[in-house]
């Protein structure tokens, strides 16, 4: 394993260093508590929404703190979720006396320290209300397991319910929205190399020179089917194919569409199957409202993309339109 | 001497710091297969956390020491086994009064720690989860109590089971956590929850035996 | 090989697609002519910014095509710099009336493509310039060799000769400034490996689980040296005393720091040089004023990372400021 | 037959055409040690345009010939061999006049296209370029001229002598072009625009032979 690291066990602290003296202006890194704040202090009235998880998404979650999007984020160790005390110093931190909303991706660890978090916050009197992200259509639904994983579609809600709450709405309706946009969005994933977590100092599942991980979550999990490696034309239909089985679309819907990398592939790679992807589209007759290419959710050095799209309407994407000023995402005035 | 002395869930809690160091990377590995290769450099930052959180506060009474064992997880581990083992010593923690309770009241527990893995995870036996190991452990331990042994021999007995339980996950299905994305891919690996809930009774049984 | 293409003929054409489908808004892509120009027309009068390179270093350059930045990007094949009738496509669709500046990173191949492009326009009556990139201190500058190799610094001078582009100046001063950020822009790099080529289809060199390539270019060529990987603390130092040796900085000077990944470093892994890089220039006095971290002059997916430093001024760090829109880069209203 | 026909010309081409393809990967190779990785494909996807732009245009001499491939290789090969072998080529096919020139007239074509890449790429014999095959190429093309030799024989000993020129780059520290930056790791590698011209001019030999 070669990395810019020090030691596998200070990786996350180190990096969060890094994080506050590549973003002075506009966050607030608490490198002792693990907590990402923007500069500013929280506006009150305002609903703040706060996130976190393992690290090794990056720029997710703590690349979204900012005006438009998180008030916080809780930086977990590598592929960890983080612990009740990060989200309770979160919230304490940005609470503006509006509510906070929890945006979490659906796994166990995550849902449980959320949780936790949630019900200590409640006794301090703080309203929190939770929103579970589980988009990845690889794994089957089922109240006797785990349920879908959260992955792409994470971006969307924290970027929509962050803009809601930017033009002040109450914690109801910015939680509505959120599971909204989570309830129409769906990913699915494919690696062509895992990753490696500084821990294991080894790739979480080792594929041969022709062997693809069909169907793969962000934490090295291996995936629901190994199979071979074919031209990016084929792969984008299984992209397509495996979200829209899940997530029938209309030409009258507008859509927001993620192809995402997974942290080592190259942007020419991924522009190439974003183009096989859009040209699928087309011919399904569904409709690229809005659309974003690039390293967003990322499992650290994993090769690899995942698609994710939202069947969205005017709000959502006018919401999705609204102004974001992140380290990670930036647009409007 | 058969009480559970304070001594003694020290020397437990730091054997199970010993344990884990000493097969983090396995565990690591094991989660690797079907997880996410972290389950080793979890439970090893969780315990090096408790053994300091002991040594500052010197807790007087064995409650007192499992309680704070478990807060120190929950605080430090994160993922599913911080809060999983967090709310299961501190459930036992709270169930444990007194300064010297009998093996009986270790039971309880014990029992309360399972207690709260299955409400806090939902997972049943079966499921390829630190429950298929933990479940047989308690069992084990109350069935040697109420044949006459003493807490040693229960503690022993507990750690076999527990052992054997680990085993048994090998060929399941996973239901539960993160291994439950592979379906049946999951099947032939031993759960790392498991294997390290099985270290953690086998420490037991080892501090008891001294 | 397992990368998200078609064939190894078609990857730059294939990607084109993809770019067109990614930013339909914003930019025009002509597939044919291999020119990716911004979708609005170009201002009568206001000096064009044309670039362009071997394809594979994505962001740059079509990455920065749009207000604030490039006129016109012109993407060759793959490390392979592009032909002089992209240029002239580029030329003709964007030429404004007020000349057009050529940002050429300094390799023989751009060099003698671009001047062909030169003499070509010329003859047709437009006035052009151009500014030869050359920040990398890891080559030797010489009138008998190359010269020094140009990366990282590039960004710099599209951003800031854009800036003042479009804030009206003439040629000779969009040029003079463009040399100015040049000359006084440094940078260097290192990789833990190397990137894959779609033609060559192996990594352009291999190095051993413990080995590191030091003074890397961004065409996989190999550096000037092997050596053992260290902790990122000790990369640090190695990055920064090599700029700095030939960029002598006083407290006094602004700085513009860019730490940039070469495809597959993952952003935690750069945050957490960032940080060490960033605590060893204040141990040495010297001020960040700006800073970027992330993947824009990328080498495929090579692992690694460059830190290129900009002695800025004032001035500099106002035009640095100044709005930009483009893909790759965006701030300011 | 002792004339440079077109039909010579156009053989010429294609054989160059072939034998790039052939050794495409050799290319490659040699370039991704010293350089990038990419001159085979570059050569291909020159000479490929080449043959095409022949088969479209059927040019009726042999300087148009050789002038149209020049133009076709500085429009789709980039790089620094584009310029320089495009540029090489217009030259010489610029200098070369009338439908049956004699060999001594491909001499001062080949002359022509040696000056054009000197001119543009600045780099002398000894920088371990494509100069280091083209120059004793020329050299030993017009030594077997003067010697008497006719064309068949001529080309053969320009392609013997741009063989030996592109193995003497071996030792050679590159000091033009992308190898440069290596410094002395560029030693003990063979210039792959010094073995691509040594095919070019073993191509005219073959094609000269028939
Ligand atoms: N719902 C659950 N109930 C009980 N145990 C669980 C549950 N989910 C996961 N586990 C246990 O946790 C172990 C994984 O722990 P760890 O790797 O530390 O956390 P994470 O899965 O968040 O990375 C599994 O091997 C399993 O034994
Ligand atoms: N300045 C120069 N003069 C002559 N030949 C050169 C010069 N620079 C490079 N070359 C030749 O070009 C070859 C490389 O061509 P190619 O790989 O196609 O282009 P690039 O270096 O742009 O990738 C080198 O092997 C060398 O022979
Ligand atoms: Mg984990
Ligand atoms: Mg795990
Ligand atoms: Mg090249
Ligand atoms: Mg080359």
């Amino acid at each position: 394993m070669k990395k810019f690291i020090n030691s596998p066990d200070t990786v996350v602290r180190d990096a969060l260093f890094g994080f506050a003296a590549a973003h002075p202006d506009r966050l607030c890194v608490d490198v002792e508590r693990g907590v990402i704040t923007r500069a500013e202090r929280p506006r009150a009235g305002k609903v703040a929404l706060v996130s976190g998880g393992g690290s090794g998404h990056e720029p997710l979650h703590g690349g979204f703190v900012g005006p438009g999007m998180l008030d916080a984020a809780c930086p977990g160790e590598v592929f960890t979720s983080p612990v009740p005390d990060q989200m309770l110093a979160a919230v304490a931190t940005v609470s503006g006396g509006a509510g906070v909303l929890f945006v979490v991706k659906n796994y166990t660890g995550d849902v449980m320290n959320f949780e936790m978090a949630a019900e200590l916050a409640a006794e301090d009197g703080i309203e929190i209300a939770t929103v579970l992200v589980d988009d990845d259509v690889a794994v089957r639904d089922s109240t006797f397991t785990a349920g879908r994983r959260g992955t792409g579609a994470t971006l969307f809600v924290e970027k929509i319910a962050g803009a809601l709450a930017e033009q002040g709405a109450d914690l109801a309706a910015v939680a509505d929205v959120a599971r909204l946009v989570n309830e129409r969005s769906r990913s699915f994933a494919i690696a062509l190399e895992a990753g490696t977590t500084p821990a294991a100092g080894r790739p979480g599942f080792d594929l041969a020179d022709d062997e693809i991980e069909v169907g793969v979550g962000i934490h090295g999990e291996p995936g629901r089917s190994r199979e071979t490696i074919r031209p990016a034309r084929d792969l984008a239909a299984r992209f397509v194919d495996s979200v829209l089985k899940d997530l029938p679309l209309s030409s009258a819907d507008p859509t927001i569409v993620l192809l995402n990398g997974m942290g080592a592939t190259p942007l020419l790679e991924l522009y190439l199957l974003f183009g096989e992807i859009a040209a699928l589209l087309e011919e399904r007759g569904v409709v690229i409202t809005r659309s974003l290419v690039g390293n967003y959710v990322t499992s650290l050095d994993m090769a690899g993309a995942s698609l994710t799209i939202c069947r969205a309407d005017e709000r959502l994407i006018e919401l999705w339109d609204a102004p974001v000023h992140t380290p990670g995402l930036t647009w409007g005035g | 001497m058969d009480t559970v002395t304070t001594d003694l869930v020290l020397s437990w809690l730091r054997t199970v710091d010993e344990r884990v160091r000493e097969h983090a990377d396995e565990l690591t590995r094991l989660d690797s297969a079907i997880g996410d290769g972290d389950h080793g450099s979890n439970l090893h930052r969780g315990f090096v956390a408790v053994t300091a959180a002991l040594t500052r506060s010197s807790p007087s009474a064995p409650g007192e020491a499992l309680t704070l064992a478990g807060r120190t997880l929950i605080s430090t581990v994160g993922g599913a086994s911080g809060p999983l083992y967090g709310s299961a010593l501190r459930a036992a923690g709270k169930t444990l009064d007194g300064v010297e309770p009998m093996p009986g009241e270790l039971l309880q527990a014990l029992t309360a720690g399972l207690e709260a893995v299955r409400k806090l995870g939902g997972a049943v036996p079966g499921d390829k989860t630190m429950v298929d190991a933990f479940t047989p452990a308690v069992e084990a331990f109350a069935a040697a109590l109420r044949a006459g042994s003493g807490l040693p021999a229960a503690s022993a007995a507990a750690a076999d089971a527990a052992e054997k339980g680990a085993r048994s996950t090998i060929p399941l299905t996973a239901r539960k956590g993160r291994a439950s994305y592979l379906g049946e891919r999951s099947q032939g690996h031993e759960d790392p929850g498991a294997v390290s809930t099985a270290l953690v009774f086998r420490a037991l049984a080892d501090a008891a035996a001294d």
